[in-house]
């Protein structure tokens, strides 16, 4: 069995690596992305969307559809885990083994977390918020903001993360997120654009077009924030307790 | 200077790689870990000198900050799995397995 | 009052890191400080006894005990410098023990740093806390005594005693 | 002054890397867990905020606001360091300590009664 799959992967492999042929050579300034697309972007992406940072215009913008997808993947996955790993009923009492570690006790992880957690939340929304100027984005924001919520139930356990953010608030915001992505797009439709086209927000935000698509770009990054934290925050949930929501890492 | 930089990311690398001996050699699960969480930090500094030699450390420092950050998540996140599983202590036998 | 405070301290760590001082972006921080204040301004602030000038004076004798702190840390390592370089025979001259030992402290935070401050002198690491007795590493050459019975964890308990709870002070002096 | 400035760059994060020899060293020869986890925990903390602190100062080269400000954030990571540093070790250590693992020691009296200690609490 183990050599079927030793073969089946190191064919997989060779085929993958023949294919790579065809494609264009890394970093080939002929190729077709370098002489049509990337100049465009680079050229035109400042004065259209008055982004400094074009990365994040190809992301939210140009290629907002492809970006809506990916938070509805993440969202499904969620979704997927939620499903697959959930259970409603608690085992029972007698089942459960006492914990080995001495969870909830711990001192110095509980003050480190508490000092630690609001800084990083502090800095995934900057990271949210200056996705426009620096690195950074709605998932990499939505990722340390996922993370410092997960220290905190690292620290304490998943009751006290649990108390804080009931299941349902956190299954409401994951959704929340990807429908504020979509309905930024489709009020474009209401406003007479293309969808996901933020310029025709301009009628309702008293700016520019272009001034329209870099607001309308923040916008969906918070939508994509919100998704990321609290699918983050529900993966682990399910993954650390095994579907129990009792206990933690 | 900026070659200094470079000069100074080799010599972190090199201790690095000294430091993967560890996680290599083990021989318990959480000797590996102590190997991990080195490097890790280490990288944090590794991306701030690919900022220096580059001259776009504004850049950089963001993410040098978010990765010291998860680094610090990952440390105590593997941490608290193996004190879960007692058996994380045992000297690992050789099972490699396909 | 203590979700003020969360909110005043986020802002400007807010400042520190943006760098952009338009009226945009720190209305962005504006509210950023105030979600994060939200959510998890009861986490900051352990202690909800003491005031806010009292934090301050706190902040004050911590920065004093961090500087002795540092010079504490550049110690360790160079013994562990020493240690790790200069030793032919490991067992001839390592000698690590456990030991445990109850401090005065009794604010968590206070247990904290003093937890972190034994990891960060030469040849201590905590290894846990608990019910407040704290469960000790020591590693020592065969010159040296006992860590355990010498004055360094006493001192420095009374160094972190005089930041946070000055009122313990006498207990530990006469508990020596 | 930019020369001066460079060589307090260089001094601490030479420092820094050798502090950080150390450590690798110590990782490497020190023979139980705990003991490397001596020279883990000491030796990362202090060479990582060592040579951030030289990343710091080399912002100083022009000090104008945005690099000041970079210098800021540098000095940020390196307060986070200091408090996570110890915490990670901490939670490392314990958790080895939590799985048993082996102690190497000559005074097996102390080390064997905490041992007891956790025998009789699981």
């Amino acid at each position: 069995m183990k050599i079927i799959a030793l073969l089946v992967s190191v064919a997989l492999g060779v085929i993958l690596l023949v294919a790579t042929n065809d494609l264009p050579e890394w970093g080939d300034p002929q190729s077709p992305a370098s002489t049509h697309l990337s100049r465009y972007y680079i050229e035109n992406s400042m004065e259209q969307t008055s982004v400094p940072n074009f990365v994040t215009a190809v992301l939210a913008d140009y290629r907002g559809y492809d970006t809506m997808f990916e938070t509805a993947v993440i969202f499904c996955a969620g979704i997927t885990v939620l499903t697959i790993l959930r259970r409603s009923h608690r085992r029972k009492k007698k089942d459960v083994q006492p914990r080995p570690c001495r969870e909830g006790q711990d001192i110095i992880l509980k003050s480190a977390a508490r000092l630690i957690a609001p800084m990083m939340q502090l800095f995934a929304l900057y990271v949210l918020a200056h996705g426009h100027h620096s690195p950074g984005g709605g998932f990499q924001g939505g990722v340390i903001s996922g993370a410092s919520f997960i220290l905190l139930s690292i620290a304490y356990d998943l009751e006290m993360l649990l108390s804080r953010l009931k299941e349902r608030t956190i299954m409401f915001f994951s959704g929340l997120g990807v429908l504020i992505y979509a309905g930024i797009g489709a009020i474009c439709l209401l406003l007479g654009g293309n969808f996901l086209n933020y310029s025709s927000w301009s009628k309702i935000l008293q700016v520019s077009e272009v001034e329209a698509r870099s607001h309308g770009m923040l916008g969906i990054e918070i939508g994509v924030f919100i998704t990321v934290t609290f699918i983050m925050i529900s993966l682990y949930a399910d993954l650390a307790s095994g579907g129990e929501m009792d206990e933690g890492l | 200077m900026e070659n200094y930089f470079v000069l100074l990311g080799t010599a972190l690398i090199l201790l690095m790689f000294l430091t993967l001996v560890r996680v290599v050699k083990g021989p318990t699960a959480i000797d590996r870990l102590i190997g991990v969480n080195v490097i890790g930090t280490k990288s944090t500094l590794l991306i701030l000198i690919i900022g220096a030699s580059l001259g776009r450390i504004d850049m950089f420092i963001d993410i040098a900050l978010a990765y010291a950050l998860l680094n610090f998540m990952v440390s105590l996140a593997t941490a608290r799995f193996f004190q879960r599983n007692r058996s994380a202590g045992m000297i690992e036998k050789e099972e490699v397995e396909l | 009052m203590f979700g003020f405070m969360t909110f005043l301290l986020m802002f400007g760590l807010w400042i520190t890191m943006s760098g952009k001082f338009d009226l945009f972006h720190l209305a962005l921080g504006v509210i950023s400080s105030a979600i994060v204040a939200m959510i998890s301004g009861d986490l900051l602030f352990q202690d909800r006894q003491k005031g806010f000038g009292y934090r301050l004076l706190q902040a004050g004798r911590f920065v004093q005990y961090a500087v002795w702190l540092v010079a504490q840390i550049i110690y360790a390592n160079m013994y562990v410098l020493k240690l790790a370089l200069t030793t032919k025979k490991m067992d001839q001259v390592l000698d690590p023990y456990i030991f445990s030992f109850k401090p005065h402290l009794k604010t968590p935070f206070a247990q904290f740093v003093l937890a972190n401050s034994i990891t960060l002198t030469p040849g201590t690491v905590t290894i846990r806390i608990e019910d407040g007795v704290f469960l000790v590493h020591a590693i020592t050459g065969p010159a040296a005594g006992d860590l355990e019975d010498s004055d360094v964890i006493n001192g420095m308990e009374r160094r972190v005693a005089a930041v946070f709870e000055p009122e313990i002070l006498h207990q530990i002096e006469a508990g020596k | 002054m930019s020369m001066y400035l460079n060589t307090i760059v260089v001094l601490f994060t030479g420092i820094g890397w050798i502090f950080f020899l150390g450590a690798t060293v110590g990782i490497l020869r020190f023979p139980d867990f705990y003991t490397r986890m001596h020279a883990a925990g000491k030796g990362d903390t202090l060479s990582t905020m060592m040579i951030l602190f030289g990343f710091a100062a080399y912002q100083l080269h022009h000090p104008d606001l945005a690099s000041l400000l970079v210098a800021f954030k540098i000095v940020f990571i390196a307060v986070l360091i200091f408090i996570t540093g110890p915490t990670a070790t901490h939670a490392i250590m314990d958790a080895g300590y939590g799985s048993k693992i082996d102690h190497w020691g000559t005074r097996d009296g102390s080390v064997s009664h905490c041992l007891i200690k956790e025998d009789e609490r699981s």
